[in-house]
């Protein structure tokens, strides 16, 4: 299926850059006529896979994280990516409430299934997470 | 998301605007912990007015307070919930552990 | 002076993309407290020299255009940069009204300049061309 | 950016809303020169109410109008100009040739 359009963003792996980075992917979203509960689940589901690669890829140390945004005719896809500490076991970890820090609740991955319509994580302990996420919508003319 | 807090009947009231996100989350873990110390009141406000935008993190923020609360013997209310904000909390299972109001007026006042 | 953020993106050359750029730059604008007005201000420099890179640039045809952006104690920096055909003359380019296009008014520089504390443009004909710009603020605590 | 165009009195209305760069531009220009020739005034409202941007590439289909306007026997006004547009606009030059007005109202009924 052809490509429509794609924008890459690499950033430190800082918490105040999750917001940009919700941001980004929600004006990146604007190119379809979603609906503002449809914009919404993309914020969200960026946002944890964003936050994810800050707190566990790279435990609040200095790191680098990369989101890759594209457009097909009818479907956007998100890619996150960092390379950082990795999953041991990328089932457990997608089960609800299932999370390694005490504090957290497990829903990550929860919201990232129910906010999008395919997800797909691969990781490697040590090397590092990919997490891609696909919306859909009915094929638009795009302006 | 700026936060302000106050006191009123025996509720501490956070009063919070912005994004509830992981940034968020830590200045509202202290800012509640250390008004919890301070002002007496054994139960938590939350005004959501303002809040455009939550996730897991914020949602995560919210629950350890309410543990903490809890374990004082208090309970947490939350109001002026944006869709977005409620519909997350609902989906988190919040909904289930937390008072829900439209307003702060509904809330202390019953109206 | 020591870097407290990077985000850098990049992107296909459509014009679509210039608003997507402009928002970003606003939202990594935002770790500061910036008016309204200046937060604009950043948001006509950013459109200014990313469509210049679509525009003349790549001449609407398919190039990758990157916008990196920093965060210094006392400044932001943004840098637009495109691998397309280059400027000739870069001084000739930045006079206020000069334009190589009929229908453009040749303001994008005199924007740049007007909104932006520093300018640089790097140009060679052919290789493409790099337009860096500060934006300086009064120090001010990061939360 | 979104574009309607209507007429009233003498003048082609067009409203917009959204941003105006390089993006919108081809498609304004588009729709005020098949208004144009299709609507038989010759003088051209802009109404931008709900324009929250403009750069060098709005400035610019601005004025290419202008221009063929001008040709027309026509005349150009400007409504409802956020702060952001109207600095720009006053910067580029464009105050000068264009008659600006608060609204529509006071545009058409000198109100
Ligand atoms: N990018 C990542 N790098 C390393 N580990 C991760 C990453 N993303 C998720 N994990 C692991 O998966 C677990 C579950 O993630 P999630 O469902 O988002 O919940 P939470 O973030 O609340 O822990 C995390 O606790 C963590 O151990
Ligand atoms: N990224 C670029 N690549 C090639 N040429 C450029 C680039 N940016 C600017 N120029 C040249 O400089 C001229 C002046 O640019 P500018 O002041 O932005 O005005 P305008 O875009 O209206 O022409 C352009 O007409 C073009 O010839």
């Amino acid at each position: 299926m052809a490509r429509r359009n794609r924008m890459s963003m690499t950033f430190d792996s800082r918490s105040e850059n999750v917001g940009i980075a919700r941001v980004a992917a929600a004006a990146f979203s604007a190119q379809i006529e979603f609906t503002l509960p449809e914009i919404e689940e993309i914020k969200v589901a960026i946002s944890e896979a964003v936050s994810n690669a800050v707190i566990h890829g790279y435990s609040d140390q200095e790191g680098q994280i990369e989101l890759a945004m594209e457009l097909y005719e009818t479907h956007l896809e998100y890619t996150v990516i960092d390379w950082g500490k990795g999953i041991a076991d990328v089932e457990q970890a997608r089960q609800p409430a299932w999370s390694t820090e005490p504090e957290r609740m497990g829903l990550g991955f929860v919201f990232m299934e129910s906010f999008m319509d395919e997800i797909e994580v691969t990781s490697a302990l040590g090397k590092g997470t990919t997490v891609r996420m696909v919306k859909k919508f009915d094929a638009v003319p795009i302006h | 998301m700026k936060i302000s807090t106050h006191v009123r009947k025996e509720y501490l009231v956070i009063r919070a605007e912005g994004e509830f996100d992981v940034h968020a989350a830590d200045e509202f873990k202290q800012t509640v912990d250390n008004a919890l110390e301070t002002c007496g009141a054994r139960n938590l406000a939350l005004s959501f007015k303002g809040v455009t935008f939550i996730d897991s993190s914020g949602v995560g923020a919210i629950l350890s307070r309410y543990k903490r609360v809890q374990q004082l013997g208090g309970e947490v209310v939350v109001m002026n919930l944006q869709p977005q904000v409620a519909r997350v909390l609902e989906l988190s299972g919040l909904f289930r552990l937390l008072k829900v109001y439209q307003s702060e007026k509904q809330a202390f006042e019953g109206a």
